[in-house]
């Protein structure tokens, strides 16, 4: 099926985010949305419920709207290649953003690593720790993505110190009620715990709730995303640190790069879009 | 015929229809106190009350939608609108706390009555109306929240305090709201008319029992307790989550159903859905404190919830 | 020898023993009639023989060997099909494969639809009813699910068939049919059993009767024995009277239908019932009399006419307003639309006053207790306790409740469909009783009933109703069984038909 | 007599219960091609075909159970394990990919076993054993495949291809699964067995049906049909992700009861449950289309839902 939009309207871009259940997906949305205003791009956005088939469905209803380009924030990096296939099929370019596609060529890989992200985090919190002392790891949904490579990140780069032990690792599945519940049963069975990483801010911010007086003083806490309430957090001094992978900024690049994709200009393979750790002492430079 | 012993059955017959859930309860616990020797401490104890208020409050709602013999999966979607609702017009809206949280309540209520509008006017089966209320709700929570969390006001957020160190606001609530739903249950009209109509409706309508209105006040109070626990949980949290209680409407119906009552009518108790609640949060609370991995934690729970029911359904048949 | 032989059986429920040291012998080509109270443990006899219980104690032997019949498979493979005194009916399924439940017609594993409703045709019209094949179950009326429930019996060829009260749902005429076909097996060598609470059906259709009491076989005697020896035997102790009907002298009227009528079901209906009278209402099964008293009491709309209450006009389809009219409705379906099954005594009878007498929306449990207690007592309901299950007490008892509760709301106007279906003679006399001292009161009672002897030893009038149609009404001398039947068959323009 | 007025009324009956849901389809269609250009194209119509074939593999299966008065809300769950069990056997132990892909479906086969023993022998209720089951198999998948997605066999992932252009083979899968549903359901002593349990499960027995014995098969079916989804989906994505299908359940009793099959057992058709099935994937395929917000997504799908079953209701009322 043909253009129906006409070439000589807006660019049509479609963009399937993995969840918009998560205030960080909620900015990366943001970021993409105020971009295409500005360059006057008419953009879609669907949810993809953190459902991979979901996802694949969407960008097949792409395609029958006959998008100049897609947009898309895979729910799973392996799952998304036969929707990128799928598009591949009828030439239509498509950005990888947030993560990676595995097994299929997309034109531009706009993301900031997760493990990478990963590593920073032990890394942060080690310090903060006097690089001693036990650690709980709060887990996001077993099975996704963003888990295993947030997860297998801290793990690698809480190795380098020795001083430093992680006691216990639960789910609570990226949902800030389960962080502080299941931070509160933690600290009935591993009372000696001095540090936290939660794979995700809504986590974090439920142990904070649940740590009380104790986070930011005998207990550090360190999240990911650099969601606003984590932020104010940081600033309170109540969340040691946050690793920040600027979603908004990563909306914006990825719509650029689908608005020249969609022109015909080939691009870079992958933009790295910086992970920083966001402390005390940088905060202000984050919220805006 | 021998009549006295009818009379000292009937009673063990209730005892049991409740007490295979504590059974199982209090085995559950033993085991844990055995296993564990973090979990039989007062903290600990109050932590799991705290962790099974909301459910146990979404729960009793849902038990009066049981015992008509209908189904209420929209209770998790709707205490997360309240919250947020009630969030948004305090904050962004600037209206005083009473009357926001007022809102809140009142949106859960509307919720519950269109449910039961759908259900007993349009004669929508119950488990279709109440899971259009689930997309619903949940929707329009995202839309007025803006995917984003809304902190709750002060005033209201000591919902979620301790007073002192050992009394949990949560669990007073609960407290409060159970003994609301056992005297509901037993000793108003209404409440014997949710048994009668669950248990015969067409007998019931021809006792001259308005089995549609019941109805429509049977969901309402279920959408005002989805309501309450609602604000409970964002109270904890301090903040309102458009995402909260996801899923949540399985955990209250399970809990109902361990606590003896029969989805096809007729049958549920306010104090059996209590223990049943509180069943999944000892599971859960001993599952951390055993720190058990996150992949087998869904497998224990599925075992010991197939287990606690088995255990009462054995002992009511081996009894009888 | 006899075909089957029981011994000694027991069996006890939770609390009840139903049976104890009972004996009974089946013998071919005789129809053995049991007869018991309600309660007795007839249902509870057969029911083992027919694979639903497990008996506790005792034996069954099938030409002399023991058997144990563990569940109905076993049951038809030994050649035994039961009756149940439940309807045993699939509602959604058709008429034809309810008739051939389990057992359905097949070719190459497949089901083979053209073959089964042939055979389903063959069966209804042995017995006599006119209803498509693909009819769903559900909607028959009760008298013609019955007769589907013995086609489906008769398609078993069995060596023994069971009936638990066949006859207490059919008027004269089908009965008369089911007889020709109990005979007619009957000579063809089949052991019959057949249940029943009308007495006088005894010496016409049966050979011997075991008479039961309180779970036990208290005589075995011939079918000819005299009525009042059998109610001696069944009940312990003589009745003088079947049918103590006092008149008085009718006071005002308090039940006013005119010209009632709804598409489809009946038309221009007119009658009026008066404080102190019986009105009887007969007809043929499918006459439409169930319809008429449920549009009356407001169960169902109706599209025409009107029901005044004391001069009152009630809004069509409205039970509350009815009720608070003070009408009251004894249903023909008991199970399905007079109790909670699952609740007790108690609560059942209370169901209608519960919300009168609460206050401020709080149910007054005391006063519904003793006040139930009271009705109980009045009505001699068979019970271990206001708490016990109504599932569990036995049909007769559970018939006392359903009127217990009208009693209760001290409804004026009682209409009573098929109010004595399945109860025992001693329970009958007390529920006649019963009407009597409400007539004498003022009440006003509207009896549909299709036991004719039962219309017209009661009724101060009787109508007559055909096709939906009301067809005549008779008094005093003028009402006999002939009278009733001539106007029953009268051949009226269809009021079913749309 | 008024058999002949029966025999007119009761295949309108049936007609209507299967075409109130279709006509609702048939609206809905109309609307969203006048409403969107691209609704109407053959190619998006596949797609259409392609996203309701899991639901409705699901679906048919979970159409036994409720035929019986019974639920299954561990399909979901029962189907990212079967193809987690298969991709692991395939690839990480090596079996053949035939042996593995039995394998799979073997595993689904257990699961719907188990649940029928809790159920017909353990005496639980459907929705306690199921909702147990949902957890342990969901558990199981994500120990199995240590919580990473694993990919299919080349051999077994071709079930997700397009044979030609017009060809999905998803679609293929669903139409047959749908005729042997139907021909179970109509035709065979197992599916007239389901009706007359699920619609008076005493007087089945009574008639000497194996009330147990085909509670066991209804349930394994379902297991069996689970399976088959799981590995669609997880050849429809070339890898078996253990999070697969979570939360499917609701999607697959929703088609079943839109499909005008009632909870209560003993109503349910085949066809129904296939348009059923479609009315949501039409639903959310329209929705992208017409590029709906996606926290308004939500509230549309919920009204959509309640309206098409009304629209069911109504007409079957004003009818009969
Ligand atoms: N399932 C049961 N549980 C407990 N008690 C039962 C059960 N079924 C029957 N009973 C008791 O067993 C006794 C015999 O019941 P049964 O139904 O056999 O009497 P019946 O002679 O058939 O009476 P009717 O003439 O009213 O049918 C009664 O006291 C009844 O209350
Ligand atoms: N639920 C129903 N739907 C449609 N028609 C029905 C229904 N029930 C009964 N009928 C038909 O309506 C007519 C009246 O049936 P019904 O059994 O109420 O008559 P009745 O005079 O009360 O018979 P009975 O002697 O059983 O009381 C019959 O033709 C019957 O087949
Ligand atoms: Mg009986
Ligand atoms: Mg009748």
């Amino acid at each position: 099926d043909t253009d129906t939009s006409g070439g000589g309207g807006p660019v049509k871009l479609g963009m399937s985010v993995s969840t918009l259940n998560n205030p960080y997906f909620v900015q990366l949305r943001q970021g993409a949305e105020e971009e295409a205003r500005t360059r006057g791009a008419q953009l879609t956005v669907t949810d993809a419920q953190n459902d991979a088939s979901q996802q694949v469905n969407q960008v097949q209803n792409f395609t029958s709207q006959s998008m100049k380009a897609i947009i898309l924030n895979p729910v799973d990096s392996d799952a998304a290649a036969p929707a990128v296939k799928a598009a591949d099929r009828v030439k239509i370019p498509v950005i990888a953003v947030d993560r990676g596609v595995n097994g299929a060529e997309v034109a531009q890989t706009v993301a900031s690593d997760n493990v990478a992200g990963g590593r920073l985090a032990a890394q942060e919190l080690a310090e903060q720790m006097g690089e001693k002392g036990e650690v709980a790891v709060l887990e996001g949904v077993p099975g996704t993505s963003a888990a295993r490579e947030r997860g297998q990140g801290f793990t690698e780069g809480i190795k380098a110190f020795p001083g430093i032990r992680v006691v216990a690792q639960q789910p609570a599945d990226f949902d800030r009620t389960k962080g502080l519940d299941v931070m509160t049963n933690l600290l009935q069975s591993q009372p000696g715990i001095t540090g936290v990483f939660a794979q995700n801010d809504e986590m974090a911010l439920g142990a904070i709730k649940a740590l009380g007086a104790k986070a930011g003083q005998e207990v550090k806490v360190v999240g990911f995303d650099g969601t606003p309430d984590a932020l104010k957090a940081v600033q309170a001094g109540t969340m040691a640190a946050t690793i920040a992978q600027q979603p908004r900024l990563l909306g914006k690049q990825a719509v650029q790069a689908a608005i020249k994709a969609a022109g015909g200009e080939t691009l870079g393979k992958t933009v790295a879009v910086p992970v920083k750790v966001v402390t005390k002492e940088n905060v202000a430079e984050f919220v805006s | 015929m021998s009549a006295e012993t009818f009379t000292r059955r009937s009673p063990a017959v209730v005892w049991l229809a409740e007490n295979g859930a504590l059974a199982a309860l209090v085995v559950l616990a033993v085991a844990l106190s055995l296993l564990s020797s973090d979990f039989l401490t007062v903290t600990n104890l109050l932590n799991v009350g705290v962790q099974a208020a909301v459910t146990a409050i979404l729960a009793f709602g849902v038990t009066f939608v049981i015992i008509t013999g209908g189904i209420d999966l929209s209770v998790g979607s709707v205490a997360a609108l309240s919250a947020i609702v009630l969030a948004w017009s305090a904050t962004d809206a600037g209206l005083p706390w009473p009357l926001a949280t007022l809102l809140g309540l009142a949106v859960g209520l509307a919720a519950g009555l269109v449910n039961a509008t759908l259900i007993a006017y349009g004669k929508l089966p119950p488990f279709i109306a109440t899971l259009a209320m689930l997309g619903i709700a949940r929707g329009l929570a995202l839309v007025i929240s803006q995917g984003s969390p809304i902190a709750m006001p002060e005033a209201v957020a000591h919902l979620g305090d301790t007073i002192g160190s050992y009394l949990p606001v949560p669990v007073i609530v609960m407290v409060v709201v159970g003994l609301i739903t056992s005297v509901i249950l037993n000793r108003t009209y209404v409440g014997r008319a949710m048994y009668a109509i669950g248990g015969n409706e067409e007998a019931a309508r021809l006792s001259g029992i308005r089995v549609d209105r019941q109805k429509l006040i049977t969901y309402a109070l279920s959408g005002l307790f989805a309501a309450v626990a609602g604000i409970v949980l964002a109270s904890r949290l301090a903040s309102a989550q458009p995402q909260a209680a996801a899923g949540y409407e399985l955990d209250a119906i399970a809990a109902v159903v361990i606590g003896g009552a029969s989805l096809s009518g007729g049958k549920g108790r306010a104090f059996g859905t209590f223990v049943g609640a509180l069943i999944l949060a000892v599971l859960r609370n001993g599952l951390n404190l055993l720190s058990v991995s996150a992949f087998w934690q869904q497998v224990v729970i599925g075992v010991v919830i197939a287990l606690a029911v088995l255990l009462d359904t054995l002992r009511r048949r081996t009894t009888i | 020898m006899s075909l089957v032989q029981v011994r000694g059986l027991r069996k006890t429920f939770p609390g009840v023993v139903a049976l104890d040291e009972v004996d009974l012998d089946l013998n071919p080509g005789e129809v053995h009639v049991l007869l018991g109270e309600n309660g007795a443990g007839k249902s509870t006899l057969i029911k083992m023989l027919s694979g639903a219980y497990q008996p506790d104690a005792g034996e069954i032997r099938v030409d002399g060997e023991p058997v144990r019949v563990h569940h109905a498979g076993d049951a038809r493979r030994l050649g035994i099909a039961t009756i149940y005194q439940e309807f045993n009916l699939v509602p959604e399924l058709s008429v034809a494969e309810n008739l051939m439940l389990g057992r359905q017609p097949r070719r190459f594993g497949l089901l083979d639809r053209g073959r089964m409703y042939a055979r389903a045709a063959e069966l209804l019209k042995r017995v006599g009813v006119d209803v498509d094949p693909r009819t769903p179950v559900g909607r028959l009326g009760i008298a013609r699910m019955q007769m589907v429930e013995i086609a489906k019996a008769l398609d078993l060829n069995a060596r023994v068939l069971i009936m638990d009260e066949p006859t207490a749902v059919l008027t004269t005429s089908e009965v008369e049919r089911l007889f020709a076909i109990v005979r007619q097996l009957r000579d063809q060598g089949v052991a019959i059993v057949f249940i029943t609470h009308h007495l006088e059906e005894i010496p016409q259709i049966g050979d011997r009767v075991t008479v039961l009491r309180d779970g036990r076989s208290v005589a075995e005697v011939r079918a000819d024995t005299a009525e009042n020896e059998l109610i001696r035997l069944m009940v312990g102790r003589p009745i003088d009277q079947q049918f103590p009907r006092k008149r008085g002298t009718p006071g005002e009227p308090l039940l006013r239908v005119r010209a009632l009528g709804r598409r489809g079901a009946f038309k221009d209906v007119s009658f009026e019932v008066r404080a102190g009278e019986v009105v009887g209402m007969a007809g043929l099964v499918g006459a439409g009399r169930t319809e008429v008293a449920r549009a009356v009491f407001g169960a169902d709309f109706h599209d025409a006419g009107e029901v005044l209450v004391e001069g009152r006009r009630l809004p069509p389809g409205d039970v509350s307003a009815a009720l608070e009219a003070g009408l009251g409705l004894v249903p023909e379906d008991r199970k399905g639309q007079g109790l909670v099954l699952g609740a007790d005594v108690g609560e059942n009878l209370g169901l209608v006053t519960l919300g009168r007498t609460s206050r401020a929306g709080f149910v007054d449990r005391a006063g519904q207790r003793t006040a139930a207690a009271a009705v109980a007592e009045q009505l001699g309901v068979r019970m271990s306790g206001l708490d016990q299950e109504v599932r569990t007490l036995s049909g007769g008892n559970q018939q006392k409740v359903v009127i217990g509760k009208w009693l209760l709301a001290e409804a004026r106007v009682l209409v009573l469909d098929e109010p004595t279906r399945g109860i025992d003679v001693g329970a009958k006399v007390e529920i006649y009783q019963l009407i009597n001292s409400l007539t004498a009161s003022g009440h006003a009672v509207l009896m549909i009933s299709s036991d004719l002897p039962e219309i017209l030893g009661m009724s101060d009038r009787i109508l007559v109703m055909a096709r939906g149609r009301l067809v005549g009404e008779l008094t005093g001398r003028a009402a006999t069984q002939d009278a009733v039947m001539a106007l029953a068959v009268t051949e009226v323009e269809d009021a079913h038909v749309r």
